[in-house]
């Protein structure tokens, strides 16, 4: 993956190059190699050890070409080439041009934090249904494609497994 | 004897008053504005009344609020702590009146010094150096050049009707006052629609040196040393230190002498602060009686190890000062910065909004008085002081790197902070050499290397920010593999 | 010039040291076991290796991994902190073999102030006064009478392997000594299979007093004042202070002297601690010497100013102490209490466990030297001390207070602490008067008044307690009504 | 509703008798009003001013006639409703005999170092049953009533979590 720091104008490689368990992993920036060791890590941020030095990330506002952050007190944004909200809106049903499938399907199990939707609410594509909670990390389900809630599948405080479906759009 | 304290303020200093009150025994009363709802000082409070509206003018300076939930809670006595109502004569007048005791100086003596001719009336009277310059106005162009030519160029004319940079005008020779003269005139004419002008010394890298004082009401006056506030932006103190690099034993206590003496031009009672500029030849010029509690007093505190809130109360309370001039030592150094919300970028315009997330720092000989915790707001009727963080040192490098640590600890989320220019201040060779004067941000270039800092800064973390980033990228690949979905689970799938 | 230090230690001594570092710029290299992945000591040292299983015998007692990890990262200096390896004569010999700079006294020095009997020796010919008693081990019951005639009964007949109460007869004339004898000797027999046994004067109502002191390598010596450590369950100290209420200047400085002399006996080098028995006549007995930073150094650090840690690397990099005896001035007064996690009514058994949320005293003059943080838990297998809260006063009266005040603020959700117990203590007549000794819990039914304490505490708070009930019923009644289910929704639904 | 806070003896009554909006209510304590006004309040906690004084309450675990709170760091457990008779049996012996509740509970978690009792022995009030280890200190289980022991719930070398049974005594 590609990543770029606007105001140090330099660009990066980073990846995972090998796993080597017990949370410990190594990932290769540019072309050096470093150790990893998570120690938490939340939907709001990571602590982790890299090359024994203790770092703790906060995880801000993330966008389809941008993360924000704050490693250890400084706040860093990143250009992305990562796609990750992409690939899980994709995921869902959304994206391409499959607009035929009437049940919008969870792609991740989670525990129902909060239903942003009523039976009969008319929603667009990209709109919020429903909140999950997944890891410790709050992930919307967005509506895959327009129409109008026809049955809400799911319960605040239920959980769904991946693959359930969370409500029926038509 | 005071036993009950209303405080008449919000934010930090009201939690410092309530602090001192509550180690002696004493039952406090906040109160609180709409916005100050779920604010600290609220809760630490013995009791706690809302009177108003979020705007200033309808909570914490409505005198007549303020006086009634005074009178109904039974209260004693009112802190107004700094700015509100702590230096308005009429409130303190207010509270004579009801016999509330009004933990300050008296009325008169606040009016006193509030009016910047009859104080500099007084100074001059009781030999207390003021800046040279015209006794009050000039009549005009000519004399204006008579006086200039007895104190000596350059000097500054100066519209009393000006402020803020406006209305002055400093000029090195005879043609240049006359020039100048015209311009002013006009200038305050336009924008007020009259004039009347001052002639004053013009002094050049001056520092801003003053003395914390305390007079009780059976006339015994103490100095308790100076603090040096010369690191400024627009006229506002931004970090302070005491001892100041430029006083040494004898201008302490000859300044010392002359605090006192200008205590009792103006017949002060309690805690006040005596500012002085201090001209590059090292000249002292006796500028105001700022007639409270400062922001900056807890380095006082830290090296004269007294409690001044407690020493405020003993006042009030008609107690003879507890210790005489000759039992006050010095104890180690002490530095002081101002965490404001702001963006320095921004010409230190003001940064509000939530702060959900907040590190305070601490440890030995590390002290920080602050509103803030985590899931506070920072808001915008209120000012831009989050916190005051303080550290003491048995030498000035040690309170200098130890202010240092607690910066780099100090972490408040959501709101632009001064934290990152004070880093950069303090780790600069004319910090540590104590070449302070009032322009120092701007004679340093401090906002330029600040610059260069940060993104020095962001260099170092930037490979600790792509491990996190990428860490985050797998984590959510990952999710989408992974059917069980709590947070240790997911870190033996990814493992 | 030490250059990183690795703290071969873990919780809130292990963090004391990395913030001196800090401060200083000396890099620090933290280790941790399997329990401590998440710790803070971790987190803010300059690197942090992994070292092993939580028993402590895999992990802070494994000399041989602590070495490899000095070895592999290039650490010039260890810091041992507390307890663990800190007075290991083998480990201080393992690192002098290294070549890396132990913190602390030499492997020679340690095994000499470890050693009970030869330590006494060194301080009798050094005319340290010890308690009274037998030179060495007593030949019988008949010698046993010789050495208890002169010193005067009360005695005490001690097994060397006894410990813990265990083997100990106090006896008060001849009958009742040969009586004892015959018990001692077979209890010990019983229990180890051989006797040994010790003559020592009972010494009644007994306060616990040492003394900070320190040397460097060039053999200047210097103490930092006593610490009065005589609150204490089963022989561990629980509340110190300082200057000790029973030491006057006098006292100070000759006691002061005889504990010079005691380092200079053993050729100590570093900071180390010289206890003393005072007995309620006024004499005080050597006991032994701690060869490491104590627990309780910050309240020394409090009223002398200097920073411990600091001074002891100083020494460590060869440096001569950088102040004489009369340079120290003794600023004020502190207190230190150890909030352990511990059940008071339970006999003081550990309680352990995940502690979800914390809040951590501050504010002028206190200090908090902790591990805590919310999210953290308290290990079954380290030491139950969690944090030792320090406050400061000018006079003991405002240490006092600003205690009681700190101890009302500090919250530990989870575990049982020592907090209620420290109220009751602090809030005695017989705390505030100075009336100490080490059986102060037990002589001043400290325990029954804390049971009172807790009960008219609770009856205070009951009102409160229940209107937060009501309301929480109501709330999961509205609940049930309510579609949309946060905070402000609910409140609305309410209102 | 009435309540009991065992550790003082004494019962109240308490409700809501008027709503004045704004988060403002009158509440009745025994014959007492009380203002309440709330300032926060989650599922875990609330903070309040109850007659112009803050307060701050954490909601601990709760059951259907047990309430445990900490307020202002006081912790304080409320019985609740008209249970109180089958809460002070069950804290004195559960089930059975009145005055003697089968199992030896300990009090502290930590390790088993030693057992000093073998099945059948009998056993005094106070006798020492076994030893734990926590946090370096040794520390006796106690039987807490006469009787022999029936069955021994753990072995050496083996932990014990706070509340586990140690022992039967009959």
């Amino acid at each position: 993956m590609d990543y770029k720091i606007p105001d140090i104008e330099k660009s990066f490689e980073g990846k995972i190059t090998e796993n080597l368990g017990n949370n410990e992993y190594v990932i290769k920036i540019n072309d050096d190699e470093h150790k990893l060791k998570i120690i938490n890590m939340n939907s709001k941020g990571i602590e982790f050890i890299l090359d024994q030095n203790y770092h703790r990330a906060k995880y801000l506002e993330q966008s389809t070409n941008e993360m924000n952050l704050v490693i250890d007190n400084v706040p860093i944004t990143l250009n992305t080439n990562a796609h990750f909200d992409e690939i899980v809106y994709k995921n869902t049903g959304g994206g391409g041009s499959g607009n035929a499938q009437l049940s919008l399907k969870s792609q991740i199990p989670g525990k129902v934090v909060s239903i942003a939707v009523a039976d009969g609410d008319s929603v667009k594509k990209g709109d919020v249904v429903c909140t999950l909670e997944s890891m410790k990390m709050q992930v919307a389900v967005k509506a895959h494609k327009d129409g109008s809630i026809k049955s809400i599948k799911i319960k605040e405080g239920g959980t769904v497994a991946k693959g359930d479906p969370v409500a029926d759009i038509e | 004897m005071i036993e009950k304290v209303l405080i008449a303020n919000r934010g930090e200093i009201a939690l410092r008053v309530i602090r001192t009150c509550k180690v002696l025994g004493i039952k406090t009363v906040a109160v609180y504005s709409d916005e100050d709802r779920n604010s600290l000082h609220v809760k630490q409070a013995t009791e706690a009344y809302h009177i108003g509206e979020a705007a200033p003018a309808k909570s914490y300076l409505n005198q007549e609020k303020i006086m009634e939930v005074m009178l109904s809670s039974g209260t004693d006595a009112v802190h107004p702590g700094y700015g509100f109502l702590s230096e308005n004569d009429d409130f303190a007048r207010l509270c004579e009146k009801n016999k509330i005791n009004f933990i300050g100086p008296s009325a008169d003596s606040m009016d006193l010094c509030g009016d910047k001719m009859k104080c500099k009336d007084a100074m001059l009277k009781a030999d207390v150096p003021t800046v040279p310059g015209s006794p009050g106005l000039v009549k005009d162009a000519d004399d204006a050049e008579k006086i200039a030519n007895k104190i000596g160029y350059p000097v500054m004319l100066k519209s009393v009707y000006g402020g803020g940079g406006r209305g002055i005008r400093i000029v090195t020779n005879d043609k240049e006052l006359h020039e100048g003269y015209e311009s002013v005139t006009g200038e305050s004419i336009a924008a007020v629609g009259k004039s009347a002008i001052l002639v004053e010394k013009f002094l050049e890298k001056t520092r801003h040196i003053e003395y914390q004082m305390a007079r009780d009401t059976h006339g015994n006056t103490v100095h308790i040393f100076e603090r040096e506030c010369s690191i400024q932006r627009r006229n506002q103190k931004l970090i302070e230190q005491t001892p100041s690099p430029a006083v040494d034993d004898e201008t302490r206590a000859r300044i010392g002498e002359i605090v006192c003496r200008a205590a009792d031009a103006v017949d002060y009672t309690n805690l006040g602060t005596a500012e002085f500029l201090r001209a590059d030849n090292g000249e002292f010029y006796f500028i105001e009686i700022n007639a409270r509690l400062q922001v900056e007093h807890p380095i006082t505190e830290l090296v004269s190890g007294l409690d001044l809130v407690k020493l405020q109360l003993d006042i009030a309370n008609g107690e003879p000062i507890p210790f005489k001039q000759s039992d006050l030592k010095m104890n180690g150094y002490a530095i002081e910065c101002r965490i404001n919300a702001e963006d320095t970028f921004l010409d230190f315009a003001p940064s509000t909004g939530p702060v959900p997330d907040v590190t305070i720092p601490a440890g030995p000989s590390v002290r920080c008085d602050t509103y803030l915790f985590p899931g506070c707001s920072v808001s915008p009727f209120y000012d831009s002081l989050m916190a005051k963080l303080c550290t003491w040192g048995q030498t000035f490098e040690e309170s200098r790197t130890r202010m240092l640590s607690a910066l780099n600890d100090f972490y408040i989320q959501g709101v632009e902070t001064s934290i990152p220019l004070y880093k950069t201040i303090l780790n600069s060779d004319e910090y540590k050499n104590g070449e302070l004067s009032t322009d120092f941000l701007k004679r340093h270039d401090m906002i330029e290397r600040l610059t260069k800092d940060l993104k020095k800064e962001k260099e170092e973390k930037s490979d600790a920010a792509l491990a996190a980033a990428i860490i985050y990228s797998e984590y959510f690949k990952s999710r989408i593999q992974t059917r069980v979905g709590n947070n240790s689970n997911w870190k033996n799938k990814l493992g």
